[in-house]
């Protein structure tokens, strides 16, 4: 891994020096923490680090016009940020000239790939990122139990949010202008960190997520309440996987889960 | 006193409506607990609408519109399905089973079928009882 | 392909041995090793699907189990009914799980699908093409109508890459053979099948008007891949016209062999009723062969009698 | 002139001031519905300022008390509580607009259909229609004022396909004042009619009736051909379509060129095979189809001029003495407006070679219906007369067979073709007609002859011309070495198989598109059928439309149709095109999406599920014409109302009017 | 002198419960550490950093302030009181008890705040000494202290190496809390623990002094890149207290909510006709600087920060209140 860490900082310090990005946005050790940080001169890339605890999502960062407006930009990518890199593209948000992935993940540095190159780099090294077994388990067995037993769970979990929505901050996804919980006339959800705002607010962000989510784990990681934000997403990624076999984050161009459609989906909870 | 389920039901303008047009002109009844909001198209329904249904207190919500490849506007009803098919596992997994969300296909033909499908809804939901505390939607404050 | 499962079925064990001979004989020179299911049955033929359709499933599924069984991914059937039985049961299975394990049931064995069935057409291409390539040192130079009958072009997912109306696996294993295929109109007319004993005089008839086609065309002999279709074209030669009479019906195993260089009556050649001395001449078959008495003893004899 | 009605309170009210009236529809309603307890409940709504019950809502008085409701108390919305809106909720709109309330401000509450109806018990029905009567009154305190969607309508109807559908759309629409511009891809209009030597059932000469009418639509003043053209790329909305039409190199310029046909003659290349002539005939590189086309110039075959291709040659612009041949002529673009479109692309025949048993195509003298036409036709590669294409012999036994193709889901399509039945029995006839001693025998699975005349003229071809009819399928045909075409098959009303020695076998192929049918569809946002034939609006009440507002059908491509019917249905397409170009402009059900471009993200969520591409980008540039950013913006004209974008919009910015987040959360709430 | 075993902690809060006390106390909840209601057989972990401040219990994430119904055609507005139990808060930290110095101060200058007040007067707070920090601890560098008691009414010293308390009632309410504890406390002589010691990270006059006049600096830029914008660093600060007023409701009734709010969000400042005042989250990020360290102090005479590095401890992004004032006024011999 210290190789593949020298080599990024390399490239991280030649992009810079060449002037091919103005900014490069990586992560940095301070104390036990993992910390996001930004580099804008070559002689800072020694600052760059990377471990498997850099849970921070840095795509989310290109929503901010601050960072975009220094473009263009090398990220370093684990694999999910690359995932993320992908959808942000499908959905028009960044163009390939703009940022620059300095891909690196538990097989190693993968180089400065441009956004056409990570499906490449995704597909032959990590094909099938998936939820933690971990996770997946803890999603069945919230399945597996009754519609009351999962509401008493459920309830006493989105009790504890006080709507900080650092989840939504962390989450490269959420990048609208003006999120839902903004909206009034009518007023949209509830803003009362209380039962049916959090209760619409859990889902409602889980769901906008739905064929979007790469599984990053940023929300929950961000969450300083502890809410198991990933068990929203991770049952509904395996649902769109199992159902319209969705990987989000593995082309430069696909359509949208939510707004395609297919004749053959499944009809078969409509009477 | 017996429990009234309270049923909010969100239709399509083409189909559902006019095929609960329908029952009403041939005279079928059915349970008087539910509601119709009427939409364009179920394209049009937002996740939202149906969890507002919630937090309004109502117990049950229907969800119906054309049959695939009749939708009034090609494919709104096929963005449903795929919205729904998602949604309503993910209410399922938060709570909100499949005892209080319903969907359909009713066309503008299938008088007898609506009829039969609101009395279906009511009685399910009537079994299932009131959703009252249950209910993780509902307005609290 | 160096091994090979091996499905006789019952009509290589009787009227249909020529085709058995030959087809152990090509495959030994193609250093095929053909391994027999071991302790086979019958495939329920004809006579099954008219009594009761999930036994002719289930006859089918024990011997397809058994081959997986037995470590065959791969398994001829030289038989073309045994041929669209076994296959057309790997497909239904495939079809319907609950088939699957209704008769998963009945047979009380398992079997998961894995077995793949190959018809003689397919294995005479493939050592054409494979393991023969070297060996075909006696081109015979005849003009061959290749006769497919129903089960050989016929059944969608059964027989493959075929066109059904005009079949041409056969074609080029009797280039191989050092032979001209013939373009005919009958390849894949009905020879009337399993009328034979019922109604003999329409199989004549049918038979009659294949050879007469074949002869019309050019053709020097014919040869066909199905027992039930040779049995007819060969057997029934001497109740028809002239039109009909004379043509030398060979299996394409047997064309395969003679091409190779195997003796005649290794492949069989002297087993069959219409002379096929002509086409074997430099070999010399004629004299060892006695019509009549073969004709008396496979007269009695009815095929799938395991 | 004045555009809008004056509404009282247009926009949005302050303080909503809303009159309920509900009807007891005689004693439909009032059986069940306590009307005048429901009238009470409804007073005591906010907002309302005034509830009235009445027995019958929709007659004049009923109306009447509408009117006089909103113009004494100065209404800002009104619920009628009646039957469903279905039923008359154009008749109190209209009423409401009357008396100066935007129609859009009045909804119905659907207390028949929905609740008398369909409840028995008085009580539960009367809670009902309160509860549906206050969902209605918080939508309408909501409601904005709408105003129908005005859209310029371009006078000019754009007639893709030239053949007799596309002629005859083009004609009546130029006759009705409106301007035409027919597109044809191939050069020359006419289509297949031309290639037909008569018509069943009067028998009259194709070529007779149908040349004078590509004469007219070529020299009509309103008319533009664009022959050797086909729709390339197609904008706008119905009212002000914008087509780009390729306009394909002719090598010929038709302007000098004067049709003397001294260059085809000359061409040295003869042995090209004509698609006219179903390659029966043959033509040269440079070449008009044939003699009647309109207009008569004559178009270089790029792919086989040996000078386009290598460059020696040249001998048609040696000759021609206008100087006509340009051999670096290109392909140019072209732009056209039209306010309507009426897609007429033909059909074509089936490829029957999937048949093997009938030879798959591989047999000369197993021909199409199209061949058979040029072998009757007087123009034709024979003069008329009918040989066989193997050895040009006359053939003595020609067997005609039906449904090759149709009525066969497993090799072919499962439709009938509908038109085989009846130029089958004109091939019958017209061969009996020419080879007196000859033998024509049809397989046919049923004689379909419903149209007027029809069936006297099937029964003329077997009762006085002697077509031997005969009931059953074909199994087999083949070629003996003699040259005989065996002709296997069963008579199934005898129960026995029956082989026929023919020279000849004509085989109705199935009518299908057109190539590249689909792909022009897309273009136009217009649907199709599994088999790929153009989709109707509806198929009983709007056989004519598409569900692309503005762009109608004729002919064989939205179903297989005789000339008859196509020419019916080009005219309909052209009343309904005429009937667009009847107003200056259109209007349009105001229902429609709107993106609010300040909090729009541009994910591109709802322009990936808009079914009509109504959602588009959008660019916000400053006033130096800098890009600022990219949006999502609802087209106007193209927008159906169906509200797919608003719901897949993660951040609302899309809201849809007449059923906004606002009102339908209201209506939720009024549930409470 | 009055002691309290460690061990006896939830006997002290059962005792207070049953005296009527709702008690607060830090609970060990799913492996996090939040002050929250204290029920039997919860478990008290005395001398954790709660995830939450007291705060929560003053001044709720949101609270019913107006309630209004149909009646008629009118609407009538209901009587809503503010909810306010007598309340014990157990083993809070010191710099969350300076806090309240903060909330008092902005919850009276002008109107007085009934709820607030109403709770605050309801409230006992119990703080317990700190005998450790950690890295992000700064009280010290803010004028507070890990072993003082500004603003609570009892103070809980750490003895005998952590297994005892050394209970010293400041207050008419703290004296209350220890009658009312009974035989949970002891008497006795205990040898008192030392308190931590959290560096001195900055000064803060310099910090004010900086901010006073480089409301222009570049550095706002630089320093506020990694924040993303959430609300998390207001909502677990003891001595943030911006909140916004929501109505929502249903057809017949209206309820008016007071909820918390943060400068970090972008709604914050966001005006009607669409403008906003702070565009950027660099301005955003400075409000909150200026907030607590300038013009608090300013219209306060105190800083509205306390040190209890929540902040920076939770913030994903790495966003460090200290750090930052370190950078603007290091400690010279620091």
């Amino acid at each position: 891994m210290s190789g593949a860490i020298g080599a990024m900082r390399a490239d991280a310090a030649k992009l810079l020096s060449e002037g091919a990005v103005k900014l490069v946005l990586g992560y940095c050790v301070r104390g036990n923490e993992r910390y996001p940080c930004f580099i804008s001169e070559a002689a800072q890339a020694e600052a760059l680090d990377f471990d498997q605890s850099c849970r921070q999502n840095l795509a989310a960062y290109l929503r901010k016009p601050e960072v975009r407006g220094r473009a263009p930009l090398a990220v370093v990518s684990s694999p999910a940020v690359c995932r993320s890199l992908l959808v942000l593209s499908s959905e028009s948000q960044i163009r390939e000239n703009e940022v620059r992935a300095l891909a690196i993940g538990p097989k190693g540095y993968g180089g400065i790939l441009g956004l056409g190159a990570l499906g490449a780099w995704l597909k032959a090294d990590y094909p099938d990122l998936v939820p933690e077994q971990a996770l997946l388990d803890r999603v069945a067995e919230l399945s597996a139990k009754t519609a009351q037993e999962r509401a008493k769970f459920w309830m006493k979990e989105f009790e504890k949010c006080t709507r900080c929505y650092a989840c939504r901050a962390a989450c490269p996804g959420c990048y609208c202008e003006r999120c839902i919980v903004e909206k009034n006339m009518p007023q949209w959800i509830s803003s009362a960190a209380a039962g049916h705002g959090n209760y619409a607010w859990e889902v409602i962000r889980a769901f906008h997520q739905a064929g979007r989510c790469t599984g990053c784990g940023a929300c929950e990681a961000a969450c300083p309440q502890g809410l198991p934000l990933m068990l929203l997403n991770a049952r509904l990624s395996q649902d769109a996987f199992e159902e319209f076999g969705s990987r989000p984050g593995y082309e430069l161009e696909a359509k949208p889960l939510i707004g395609s459609w297919s004749a053959e989906d499944d009809g078969s909870f409509i009477r | 006193m017996t429990f009234e389920p309270r049923i909010t039901a969100f239709v399509c303008n083409w189909c559902t409506y006019a095929g609960a047009d329908l029952t009403g002109t041939s005279r079928l009844s059915y349970a008087p607990n539910i509601r119709i909001v009427k939409l364009p198209c179920t394209g049009r329904i937002d996740p939202l609408f149906v969890l507002k249904a919630f937090e309004g207190g109502a117990d049950a919500v229907l969800i119906s519109g054309c049959h695939p490849g009749d939708c009034h506007y090609a494919s709104g009803n096929y963005h449903a399905r795929r919205r729904w098919s998602l949604f309503r596992k993910l209410l399922a997994f938060t709570g909100i089973d499949e005892n209080r969300v319903f969907f359909s296909w009713v066309s503008a033909a299938e008088g007898q079928k609506f009829a039969n499908l609101v009395n279906k809804v009511t009685e399910q939901v009537r079994a299932a009882g009131p959703f009252g505390e249950r209910n993780l939607a509902r307005r609290r404050l | 392909m160096k091994a090979c499962g091996y499905y006789p079925g019952c009509s290589l064990a009787g009227g249909g041995v020529e085709l058995d001979l030959s087809i152990r004989e090509v495959s030994k020179a193609a250093g095929v090793d053909l391994r027999e299911i071991e302790d086979w049955n019958c495939c329920g033929a004809t006579a099954a699907h008219c009594l009761n359709h999930d036994l002719a499933v289930a006859l089918p599924y024990r011997v397809l189990s058994l081959a997986e069984e037995q470590g065959l991914a791969e398994v001829l059937a030289p038989c073309a009914a045994c041929f669209s039985r076994l296959k057309g049961t790997n497909l239904r299975l495939a079809r319907s799980a609950e088939l699957a394990g209704r008769v998963r049931a009945v047979v009380g064995r398992p079997y998961g699908g894995g077995v793949k069935i190959v018809n003689v057409n397919e294995f005479c291409g493939r050592l054409a093409a494979g393991g023969l390539k070297d060996k075909l040192s006696k081109p015979l130079g005849l003009k061959v109508a290749g006769y497919y009958g129903c089960l050989l072009s016929r059944g969608e997912g059964i027989v493959e890459g075929e066109d059904p109306e005009n079949p041409s696996a056969m074609d080029a294993v009797i280039r191989a053979a050092g032979c001209e295929p013939v373009s005919w109109n009958f390849s894949t007319e009905c020879c009337g099948g399993g009328f034979s004993m019922s109604k003999t005089e329409a199989v004549v008839e049918l038979s009659a008007a294949v050879l007469a086609d074949a002869r019309a065309a050019g053709a020097d002999l014919v040869v066909t891949g199905c027992p039930m279709c040779h049995s007819n074209l060969d057997m029934r030669q001497r109740s028809m016209g002239s039109e009909g009479r004379g043509m030398p019906v060979l299996y394409l195993s047997e064309l395969l062999g003679l091409a190779c260089g195997l003796k005649p009556e290794a492949l069989g050649l002297n087993r069959h009723f219409t002379d096929a001395g002509p086409i074997a001449s430099p070999l010399s078959v004629r004299g060892e062969r006695r019509p009549s008495e073969c004709g008396a003893s496979r007269n009695t004899s009815t095929p799938g009698g395991r | 002139m004045r555009r809008f009605p004056k509404y009282v309170n247009a926009g949005r009210a302050l303080m909503a001031r809303i009159g309920v009236f509900i009807c007891h529809c005689g004693e439909n309603i009032g059986r069940t519905v306590d009307c005048p307890a429901a009238a009470a409940e409804a007073a005591k709504l906010p907002g309302v300022v005034l509830s009235l019950d009445y027995k019958y809502m929709c007659s004049d008085p009923g109306q009447q008390m509408i009117n006089k409701a909103i113009a004494e108390k100065l209404l800002t919305g009104a619920v009628v509580a009646a039957c469903s809106p279905r039923m008359h909720e154009r008749t109190f709109r209209s009423a409401a607009a009357q008396a100066g309330l935007n129609p859009y401000l009045l909804e119905m509450a659907n207390v028949r259909e929905h609740c008398s109806w369909v409840h028995s018990e008085r009580a539960a029905a009367t809670a009902k229609a309160n509860d549906l009567i206050r969902v209605m009154v918080e939508k309408v305190r909501r409601n904005k004022a709408l105003f129908p969607i005005r859209v310029p309508v371009e006078p000019t109807a754009l007639v893709v396909g030239g053949g007799i559908a596309g002629i005859q759309a083009a004609l009546d629409i130029a006759a009705g004042g409106g301007k035409v511009v027919l597109v044809e891809r191939s050069p020359s209009i006419g289509g297949h009619m031309a290639r037909l030597s008569e018509t069943f059932p009067t028998l009259d000469c194709s070529q007779c009736i149908l040349t004078p009418r590509m004469v007219e639509a070529a020299s009509h003043p309103d008319i533009r051909l664009m022959t050797y053209s086909e729709v390339e790329a197609v904008e706008g909305f119905v009212g002000s379509f914008e087509v780009t039409v390729r306009r394909k190199a002719r090598y010929v310029d038709p302007e000098k060129c004067t049709g003397c046909g001294d260059c085809f003659n000359k061409c040295p290349l003869k042995k090209i095979p004509s698609e006219f002539d179903a390659g029966l005939g043959s033509r040269r590189a440079i070449y008009v189809p044939f003699p009647q086309a309109v207009p008569n110039k004559p178009v270089i075959d790029a792919a086989n001029c040996t000078m386009l291709t290598k460059g020696k040659c040249g001998l048609c612009a040696k000759v021609c003495a206008r100087g006509a041949i340009d051999y670096k002529d290109q392909d140019r673009l072209e732009k056209v407006k039209a306010g309507a479109v009426v897609l007429a692309a033909g059909f074509e025949l089936w490829d029957h070679s999937a048949y093997g048993e009938y030879g798959g195509g591989r047999l000369k003298d197993v021909i199409d219906g199209f061949a058979f036409e040029r072998l009757a036709s007087a123009s034709g590669p024979t003069g008329g007369e009918i040989r066989r294409p193997s050895d040009g012999s006359e053939p003595k036994t020609v067997v005609f067979i039906q449904c090759c193709g149709s009525r066969d889901d497993k090799k072919g399509k499962g439709y009938c073709s509908k038109i085989c039945c009846m130029y089958t029995a004109k091939h019958a006839m017209l061969y009996r007609h020419k080879v007196h001693d000859g033998r024509a025998v049809v397989f046919y699975m049923d004689v379909r002859a419903a149209g007027k005349g029809y069936e006297e003229f099937v029964r003329r071809a077997i009762e006085a011309d002697g077509a031997e009819y005969v009931r059953g399928r074909v199994s087999r045909v083949y070629r003996r070495r003699d040259g005989k075409l065996v002709v296997k098959g069963a008579d199934t009303l005898v129960g026995r198989p029956m082989t026929v020695e023919a020279d000849l076998v004509v085989l109705a192929d199935a009518m299908v598109p057109r190539r590249g049918a689909e792909k022009l569809a897309q273009l136009f946002g217009v649907g199709c059928d599994t088999d790929g034939f153009y989709s109707e609006a509806h198929p009983k009440l709007r056989p004519v439309e598409t569900a692309a507002a503005g762009v109608f059908l004729a002919g064989a491509c939205q179903a297989p149709k005789d000339i008859p019917d196509s020419v019916a249905q080009a005219s309909a397409a052209a009343a309904k095109a005429l009937g667009l170009f009847a107003k200056p402009e259109l209007e349009r059900e105001p229902v429609i999406a709107r993106v609010n471009k300040n909090l729009c993200v541009h994910c591109r969520a709802c322009i990936n599920a808009c079914p009509y591409g109504a959602a588009k980008d959008f660019e916000i540039k400053d006033r130096a014409g800098k890009l600022l950013r990219v949006v999502a913006e609802v087209n106007e004209g193209l927008c159906q109302g169906c509200g797919t974008c608003a719901a897949v919009c993660r951040s609302n910015s899309v809201d849809l009017d007449g059923f906004s987040d606002e009102q339908v959360c209201a209506q939720i709430a009024a549930l409470e | 002198m009055k002691l309290l075993d460690r061990s006896k902690s939830t006997d002290f809060a059962a005792a207070l419960a049953a005296a009527g006390y709702r008690v607060a106390a830090p609970v060990s909840d799913g492996g996090l550490v939040r002050i929250k209601e204290w029920a039997p057989g919860a478990e008290i972990a005395a001398s954790e950093m709660p995830l939450n401040s007291m705060k929560d219990f003053l001044f709720p994430r949101t609270e019913v302030i107006g309630r209004w119904t149909l009646e008629g055609d009118g609407f009538a507005s209901q009587d809503v009181r503010p909810d306010a139990p007598k309340t014990a808060v157990l083993f809070a930290k010191p710099c969350d008890a300076a806090a309240l110095a903060v909330l008092d101060a902005v919850f009276n200058w002008d109107c007085k705040d009934c709820f607030y007040n109403a709770k605050r007067d309801a409230a006992a707070v119990a703080v317990l000494a700190c005998g450790s920090a950690d890295e992000h601890c700064f009280c010290t560098s803010v004028g507070g202290s890990p072993g003082e008691a500004h603003g609570a009414d009892l103070l809980f010293r750490p003895a005998d190496g952590g297994l005892r308390m050394i209970v010293e009632p400041l207050t008419a309410k703290g004296k209350a809390l220890a009658d009312a504890a009974g035989s949970a406390l002891s008497e006795g002589q205990a040898q008192a623990d030392p308190i931590a010691r959290p560096a001195e990270r900055f000064d803060p006059g310099k910090a004010s002094a900086w901010l006073a006049s480089n409301f222009e600096s570049p550095l706002w830029k630089e320093l506020s890149l990694p924040c993303l914008g959430c609300g998390a660093c207001a909502y677990a600060c003891p001595a943030c207290h911006c909140f916004d007023i929501q109505d929502e409701g249903s057809r017949s009734e209206s309820v008016r909510c007071r909820n918390w709010d943060s400068c970090g969000f972008g709604l914050f400042t966001l005006h009607a006709g669409g403008h906003n005042p702070r565009a950027d989250q660099s301005a955003r990020w400075r409000q909150r600087m200026m907030h607590k360290f300038s013009y608090f102090p300013q219209r306060f005479g105190r800083l509205a920060c306390t040190g209890c590095g929540r902040c920076a401890r939770l913030c994903q992004a790495g966003m460090d209140i200290a750090r930052a004032c370190a950078r603007i006024s290091p400690r010279e011999n620091a």
